[in-house]
């Protein structure tokens, strides 16, 4: 367990990180682990060198909502969730399209568990860009 | 057809050290938008935890950046060290303090020769590289290796610095502040350097809290934010001075960089004084089990390592954040309105490290 | 040695190097090695240059850069790999997004093995490949740089003392 | 056929002028390095440059920039023969003008970008330089009565002619690609723009250039030389000394935007070339 | 800066004449991997601990220390971890 | 005066215009064409023969002089009726007061008998030959163009647009006024001629009948008008004073303040800053009249003006600001050149600019000035006539004038591509003629300082745009398939005609020089020149031609040679960072943000910050107008 942390859903994320935001919060990264059956995703914050933790469990299939709204500086590491996990990351403000860090030759989701297939990210041939 | 020019920037581009691609929109030399493509330095090493055991581990955390090599290491130490309860030896956490100070010389000359480079002032990258190499032959006479040191270990230390070593660091550092003495002034003051880093870039205050920039980019924008104030290592007891500026522009961030310079010398000075004496490292037994979040301040700025084991020899996830991939949605915002010239010149002012950022 | 060898012109791509090898390889032009003493340029652009300084393990996106990089240059050319990471992968070898050494990329000519090497081991190196450039001018098609691994056997003194290494064997196992 | 003077004279210096422009060039080459505490290339390096790309694969993108980068030659010996035939020295300049152009719509006939905005940044230097070339003729004009470069050694017009020596060693620098004004093109094309203008051009291509180039840095000095024409020693150390100063400035200064070299060559070196002209006028 | 280019100018340069004049290596630096094969017991501690998987260590019968330079990233772990001490590290670089 | 010189003086004035109406009233195109074509040779024809007549003098019977003022008259009320249709009462103010002016003229008794003087009405000499050899020739052959260009452009023209029958009328009637005009003495019958070269152009810019043309042909009626009423008034105050109605006499008779006013006029007519708008706003005719507006019509009037009263006023203080006006127009037009992108626009300044050239070496006024404006007269007719019809092709084929849009047309049209590259190389490749003409321009200008400055400034400019737009269009990568390119004969056959003469000419520019402009200039008496300054033409003349055609031919014969051994082995990728995508001819793209493709582009500088129309027009303009003033201001001394 990390100091500082706060369960979240995926319904309450997008509050938590605003009021994060509006309590003068930087925001730092965001830590995906993938557990197996789901995915144990950490958005730190940081403010006068103390970290805060918001901890969401996310469902293999499930989508997940981009912060990149309230954070902008999220996108880049966003887009690399969705690269490296294969998980759907919904309304990013520059969509790299599942080819942020990886190319064609590249494995598709390479730190995403193989236990289950992953759903399939949106591997365009031309890779799609906004 | 557009009256838009529309050029790949990079990856093969000879003012940029690392691949990174640039699409620059322009109209005549004027970039409207800047969009980066990465990936050219993916290499995928956080899976590599599970493929090596986590002592193993030290020497890849090492090879993260080749620049900030060194640094990468402590952090991940401290966070294996804080996972297993280690607390190691006082000689230890000053050597890694020396090491750490000595490199973000380095780091820095680095940098300012790529700096000088990338604006075409031949004379000033060579002179900054001169002096990196008493650096660099300082690194290799205390640790063995000019670049990658690779004297971390979980617990400590690999390698002790002797008497005449210190002695050895504290000539060279009285011979960089000589150097610096001479030299840096002459850069800050130059006319045509201030040309062409005065105004350019700018990243206000707000806009680099808004959008986390960290180290000398933020502190050069009046962020006073270093982590060395948190006093890990031995910086507790060495005592630390931040160096911050307000302009938010190339220049100010060279200020910046400058300032540190002699502050690294300073520290490793008083850290040489106050060495005290006794082993380097201690003995680590056991796997870690637990999650922590590492954090450190690389020459570049904050880096985060988070951690997490499940008391097997190999790590279950280790995760990079490294300073240049905070400092790239700030530099997002630097380069459009800039002109193509000054592209180089504001890409290199946050120090660019893509082999971290990318992992 | 003709005014090919004493020319050479470099180009130099970094495919997924950690720039251990390309600061190293950056310090060869700066004044401690100042290797424009051989005629050494280092111009950034694969159409003017003679030899074509790798770094780094490949990945996949580097292919077609490196590939591109090649392709552009004007015979006859030749490739230095610096470091281990392109001769093996190095420590990265076994990462998910490596697409393997330079070698399954382009011909190798010149390998330079450390990690990052000194960059005196690098000025052997290119001096080395002067040797191949001026071959190759000449027309001579060149073999790809081996790459042998070092294999020493026990030797009688080694036989003589089993015991000692037998019981050394059982105490780390 | 006999040879006369004038003949001998030209044969020589179309063939002695890139010889001498690469020793130069080498030279230059050399001090730089020891400007910047580097032990450098050896002086005849240029030479082993150009013979080693003259032997090099000839690659290009496409077909026109071929005849440019010939036509690019011909103008520069163009210039060359015009000069020393001591010629109308405003027909040499424009022959030389030309000269540059030919490189510029060369680099112009590929799209490639980086290219392209080299092209543009030459011309934009062009534009910067080409009034103080003229205002050069036109003191020269205003002393001798003569347009012919044969008149240039009548006397040493640097006595009269002294702020716009100043000037012209100014386009000089831009001419030979120094800092603070290397956008176009540089020698070792860490900037922006790579290579800028000969970006594509490879092989005996390239080497074309260069050997132009090698016909520039002899014309520069040529004419920094001819402002003392009466004795060639003082003329000579002149160019020396001209030489060293832009080596030094080179080396003093970071290579800056194309927008302030317009700004800069638009007002300090043209009202220096002007004030000069207008005394002259008044005199 | 003038000032700098007229000492440089007129002082000797920094530059070492490699590869006529070559600078002994510093003591302790980590240059390649030597192998005392006479005092090899060919117990395959490297191999373990080896980060880049460079050395193979043949086992009875057919014992053997083979070591891939191309693959070493000089790290210096498995001279830590030698039991006898026969691997070293050479300061001189490879050649 | 021969039978025949009255007949060939009927054939390049009447002629043309009287084939025109033949255009006009012809039921068929086939035989419109014809006449065209016929009227097009007679013309040239009868042009080319004036060189064996040279010099000539017509002496027309004394009641022609009722005629010119009956012409007069229904000229201007041609011009009031036509400025009352299109509701422009300004135009029509000056309509009345030209009327006026006619009428004033004749009911005030001149003080030295007006008309009576013994003056020829129509001369022919040197000058004048010139001319007529530009306007006829090229002028034919850009009515010949017109044939196959306006098949094109009935079919694709706005439906409001007028019939051909009529724009061939007034297309090939110019020539003839135009003849009128550069033969007329008689200030009367240069008004009438003046005139009907404006309403000539007025109706072939509103040809479209579009609501552009017909503002730009109401603002090219009014600046025209204006420049007419100068001449009027010119005339009046000549027919008051008594210097003589006729140029000769007035160049003879030092009459400043008609000498002033004629040279605003030509202002006008040669859209010198700030008269420079009507020009501009002509672009909206169909391509032929452009050309022929810029290159043998229209604007060289008001050069050949400046020319023929030159020898008058040189070495006076008008000479001087006449000078001055030339010069800035020429660097202002170059530097609002560099701003566009629209490629008709683009010759529009730089023919305003080359005008502007000849109108300074007006006032210079020494030998080789002068010497230098008949070269620039010369080249600029056939290299810009050249230029508008090639442009003319290519927008009908891409249909567009942006420059940018102008970077394929290699494959599309390789034929009027090349073309067109030798003629913009026409405009700055050595020996070519006007590189050489604006050598002497800058040459004859070393003695007036501002002058020289304007003129130096102006030809680094020019040089600015020429090249982006070469460079454009000459683009090419080498896999692209050329197509076959299909062009109407009669433009294909014109295009090489001009092409083939540009080449010729630009190729002997020294021996024309010596042959023929140094002839023209020596014969002429004027009071001003010195022995020294005809030394200084004769020396310009000994510049050797055979180093730049060596070089010229060296380099384009080896370059040839490369050109032709070039393989497509040789081909790489240009150079985009490593990133391109291999194949034929997308070489340009690369691969991009989430490994997307990209196309590579690079647009044109036009360093909108400097040289945008927009902002430094008005700038430019009110400069103009200020040495507009001191045109005038000189005269205050003198009257």
């Amino acid at each position: 367990m990390l100091n500082n942390e706060l369960p979240v859903t995926r319904d309450t994320l997008l509050n938590e990180v605003a009021a994060r935001r509006h309590q003068g919060y930087r925001f730092v990264t965001v830590t995906c682990v993938d557990l197996g059956d789901r995915f144990d995703i950490l958005y730190h914050f940081d403010k006068d060198y103390v970290l805060y933790n918001l901890r969401l469990s996310l469902g293999r299939t499930e989508n997940l909502p981009s912060i990149s709204s309230i954070f902008f500086a999220a996108v880049l590491v966003e887009n690399e969730l969705k690269d490296l996990f294969g998980i759907p990351v919904t309304d990013l403000a520059i969509d790299y399209g599942g080819r942020f860090l990886l190319s064609e030759g590249s494995p598709v989701a390479p730190q995403r568990k193989p236990d289950a297939p992953p759903a399939q990210p949106a591997q365009t041939k031309d890779g799609a860009v906004k | 057809m557009s009256k838009r020019t529309i050029i790949p920037f990079g990856p093969q581009h000879p003012v940029l050290p690392e691949p990174i691609q640039l699409r620059l929109v322009m109209e005549e030399e004027r970039v409207v938008e800047a969009l980066p493509a990465v990936g050219y330095i993916h290499r995928g090493l956080e899976k590599l935890v599970e493929k090596k055991d986590y002592n193993q581990c030290v020497f890849l955390a090492e090879r993260v950046c080749g620049i900030c090599s060194f640094l990468h290491s402590v952090t991940y130490c401290q966070g294996l060290e804080e996972i297993m309860s280690v607390t190691i030896p006082d000689r230890a956490r000053f050597l890694r303090l020396i090491w750490g100070e000595v490199h973000r010389v380095h780091s820095h000359l680095l940098w300012l020769g790529l700096l000088a480079d990338s604006f075409g002032f031949e004379n000033v990258f060579m002179h900054a590289w001169r002096c990196r190499e008493m650096v660099l032959d300082l690194l290799e006479r205390t640790a063995g290796h000019r670049v990658m040191l690779g004297v971390s270990c979980v617990g400590g230390v690999r390698r002790d610095i002797s008497d005449e070593g210190l002695a050895d660091i504290l000539r060279t550092v009285d011979a960089l502040q000589k150097e610096f003495d001479e030299f840096v002034p002459v850069v800050l003051n130059d006319y045509s350097i201030k040309q062409r880093t005065v105004g350019v870039g700018k990243l206000t205050k707000e806009q680099a809290a808004e959008l986390g920039a960290v180290g000398p980019v933020a502190r050069a924008s009046g962020i006073a934010r270093d982590f060395r104030e948190t006093g890990y290592a031995a910086y507790g007891e060495v005592g630390f001075k931040i160096v911050t500026e307000t302009a938010g522009d190339c220049y100010a961030r060279m200020k910046v960089r400058c300032g540190e310079m002699y502050e690294c010398l300073n520290m490793v000075r008083r850290a040489v004084a106050a060495m005290p004496a006794g082993a380097i490292n201690v003995p680590v037994k056991g796997n870690p089990t637990g999650e922590v979040v590492a954090r450190l301040e690389q020459p570049r700025g904050e880096v985060i390592y988070y951690l997490k084991g499940n008391g097997a020899k190999n790590l279950e996830r280790m995760r990079i954040r490294t300073p240049t991939f905070a400092n790239l949605a700030p530099l997002l915002a630097m380069l459009p309105g800039c002109e193509l010239a000054d592209v180089p010149v504001i890409v290199l002012s946050i120090d660019p490290c893509i082999s971290c950022t990318e992992r | 040695m003709s005014a090919s060898s004493k020319s050479p012109w470099i180009v130099h791509y970094n495919c997924n190097s950690c720039n251990g090898c390309d600061i190293e390889f950056v310090a060869c032009l700066t004044p401690m090695y100042d290797v424009e003493r051989f005629g050494i340029l280092h111009v950034g652009n694969p159409k003017h240059a003679d030899i074509l300084v790798v770094t780094g393990s490949v990945n996949h996106r580097d292919v077609r850069v490196l590939r591109n990089v090649y392709a552009q240059m004007p015979e006859p050319k030749v490739v230095v790999a610096l470091g281990v990471c392109t001769s093996s992968g190095g420590i990265f070898a076994d990462c998910y997004n490596i697409f393997g050494d330079v070698s399954k990329v382009i011909p190798v000519d010149v390998y330079v093995p450390a990690c990052p090497p000194r960059p005196e081991a690098m000025i052997d190196g290119i001096v080395q490949a002067l040797g191949i450039l001026e071959r190759k001018r000449a027309g001579e098609v060149m073999p790809s740089a081996a790459k042998p691994v070092l294999t020493l056997r026990p030797t009688a003194a080694a036989e003589a003392a089993p015991a000692a290494a037998q019981a050394a064997e059982q105490g780390n196992a | 056929m006999t040879l006369t003077p004038q003949m001998l004279t030209v044969i020589l210096a179309v063939v002695l002028g890139p010889i001498l422009g690469a020793l130069v060039s080498g030279l230059d080459r050399k001090i730089t390095a020891r400007v910047q505490g580097r032990w450098g290339p050896p002086i005849i390096q240029p030479f082993y440059d150009v013979l080693k790309l003259l032997r090099k694969e000839a690659l290009g993108v496409n077909r026109i920039q071929i005849i440019y980068v010939w036509l690019h030659l011909a103008f520069m010996i163009l210039t060359v023969v015009l000069l020393a035939m001591g010629q109308d020295m405003l027909m040499a300049l424009f022959a030389y003008t030309f000269s540059s152009v030919a490189l510029i719509l060369g680099a112009m006939s590929v799209r490639s970008p980086y290219s392209r905005i080299g092209s543009h940044r030459k011309i934009m230097q062009m534009f910067a330089y080409e009034p103080v070339l003229i205002l050069l003729i036109v003191g020269v004009y205003l002393i001798t009565g003569s347009f012919q470069a044969s008149s240039v050694a009548q006397q040493p017009l640097l006595v009269k002619l002294p702020l716009v020596f100043l000037t012209f060693l100014m386009a000089a620098a831009i001419k030979l690609e120094k800092s603070p004004f290397d956008i176009a093109t540089s020698h070792h094309a860490h900037q922006e723009l790579v290579k800028g203008i000969t970006i594509e051009y490879a092989g005996p291509y390239l080497a074309l250039i260069e050997i132009t180039h090698f016909y520039e840095i002899f014309i520069v000095f040529a004419v920094v030389a001819s402002f003392w024409a009466t004795s060639p020693a003082i003329g000579l150390g002149l160019a020396a000394a001209g030489f060293l100063a832009l080596i030094v400035v080179d080396n003093v200064f970071a290579r800056l935007t194309p927008m302030w070299m317009l700004r800069y060559m638009w007002t300090v070196p043209l009202t220096l070339a002007l004030s000069n002209i207008i005394w002259l006028y008044c005199a | 800066m003038i000032k700098r280019v007229f000492s440089n100018l007129f002082g000797s340069p920094a530059t070492r004449l490699y590869p006529f004049t070559r600078r002994e290596p510093f003591a302790g630096s980590r240059g390649q991997l030597k192998n005392d094969i006479a005092k090899c017991i060919f117990c395959g501690q490297c191999q373990r601990r080896c980060p880049a998987d460079a050395i193979v260590v043949g086992k009875k019968p057919d014992k053997s220390w083979a070591f891939d330079r191309y693959r070493c990233i000089v790290c210096g772990y498995c001279v830590e971890v030698c039991p006898v001490k026969c691997l070293s590290m050479d300061p001189k670089h490879g050649d | 005066m021969q039978d025949y010189d009255k007949l060939l003086f009927a054939a390049l004035i009447l002629g043309p215009i009287l084939f025109g109406a033949l255009a006009l009233i012809s039921p068929s195109r086939g035989l419109r064409n014809a006449i065209v074509i016929i009227a097009a040779i007679l013309t040239a024809g009868a042009g080319a023969f004036l060189i064996t007549r040279t010099p000539l003098q017509f002496f027309m019977e004394p009641w022609t002089a009722h005629l010119a003022t009956g012409l007069e008259f229904l000229i201007v009320l041609i011009v009031l009726g036509l400025a009352i249709n299109i509701r422009s009462w300004l135009i029509a103010a000056m309509a009345l007061i030209q009327l006026g002016l006619a009428a004033s003229e004749l009911l005030l008794p001149g003080q030295g008998g007006g008309t009576e003087s013994a003056a020829p009405q129509f001369v022919v000499d040197n000058l004048a030959l010139i001319l007529v050899l530009v306007v006829s020739i090229v002028g034919s052959i850009i009515c010949v163009y017109a044939i196959g260009y306006m098949k094109h452009h009935e079919q694709h023209a706005p439906p409001t647009a007028a019939g051909s029958g009529r724009f061939f009328f007034f297309l090939v009637g110019f020539l003839g006024a135009m003849n009128g005009l550069v033969m007329a003495n008689d200030l009367k019958w240069l008004a009438i001629f003046w005139e009907a070269t404006t309403l000539c152009s007025f109706m072939l810019i509103g040809h479209d009948r579009t609501p552009e043309a017909k503002n730009n042909a109401k603002l090219a009626l009014l600046i025209n008008t204006f420049g007419g009423l100068a001449m009027m008034v010119a005339g009046l105050i000549a027919h008051l004073s008594g210097h003589g109605e006729n140029l000769s006499d007035l160049t003879a008779g030092w009459a400043m303040l008609p000498m002033a006013l004629l040279c605003l006029a030509a202002l006008t007519k040669s859209a010198q800053l700030p008269f420079q708008s009507w020009l501009l706003g002509a672009m909206v005719a169909p391509t032929p009249v452009s050309a022929l507006l810029h290159s043998a019509t229209m604007v060289k009037a008001g050069s050949y003006l400046v020319l023929r009263l030159a020898p008058a006023f040189s070495g006076t203080r008008l000479a001087v600001i006449i000078a001055i006006a030339g010069a800035f127009t020429f660097a202002a037009a170059s530097a609002l050149a560099i701003g566009q992108s629209n490629g008709k626009k683009v010759l529009a300044y730089s023919t305003i600019a080359n005008l502007g050239l000849i109108v300074t070496c007006a006032g210079i006024g020494t030998p080789l000035a002068y010497a230098a404006g008949l070269f620039v007269l010369c080249f600029h007719a056939a290299s810009k006539g050249l230029l508008f019809m090639c442009i003319g092709a290519i927008e009908q084929k891409i249909g567009s004038r942006d420059i940018e849009d102008m970077g394929g047309i290699m494959f599309l049209m390789p034929v009027t591509t090349v073309i067109t590259l030798i003629g913009m190389g026409s405009m700055l490749l050595p020996p070519l003629g006007m590189l050489m003409s604006k050598w002497l321009a800058i040459e004859s200008a070393m003695h007036a300082p501002l002058v020289l400055f304007l003129l130096v400034v102006g030809s680094a400019l020019t040089v600015f745009f020429w090249a982006k737009w070469i460079g454009r269009i000459q683009t090419a990568s080498y896999h692209r398939e050329y197509k076959a390119e299909k062009l109407p004969f009669t433009i294909l056959a014109t295009l090489l005609l001009l092409v083939l003469a540009v080449v010729a000419g630009g190729l002997m520019t020294m021996p024309i020089f010596n042959a023929w402009i140094i002839p023209v200039v020596r014969g002429m008496t004027v009071a001003a020149w010195t022995a020294d300054g005809l030394a200084q033409l004769d020396l310009a003349g000994q510049l050797p031609m055979w180093p730049f055609l060596v070089f010229l031919g060296l380099g384009l014969f080896v370059g040839l040679i490369s050109f032709a051994r070039f393989k497509e082995k040789n081909v790489r990728e240009p150079f985009l960072c490593g990133e391109n995508i291999q194949g034929g001819e997308h070489s340009y793209n690369f691969r991009s943000i989430g490994d997307s493709v990209n196309t590579a582009w690079s647009a044109s500088y036009y360093m909108g910050s400097f040289f945008a129309e927009s902002w430094l027009t008005p700038w430019v303009n009110l400069l103009a107008w200020m040495v507009i003033l001191m045109l005038f201001g000189t005269m205050i001394g003198k009257l």
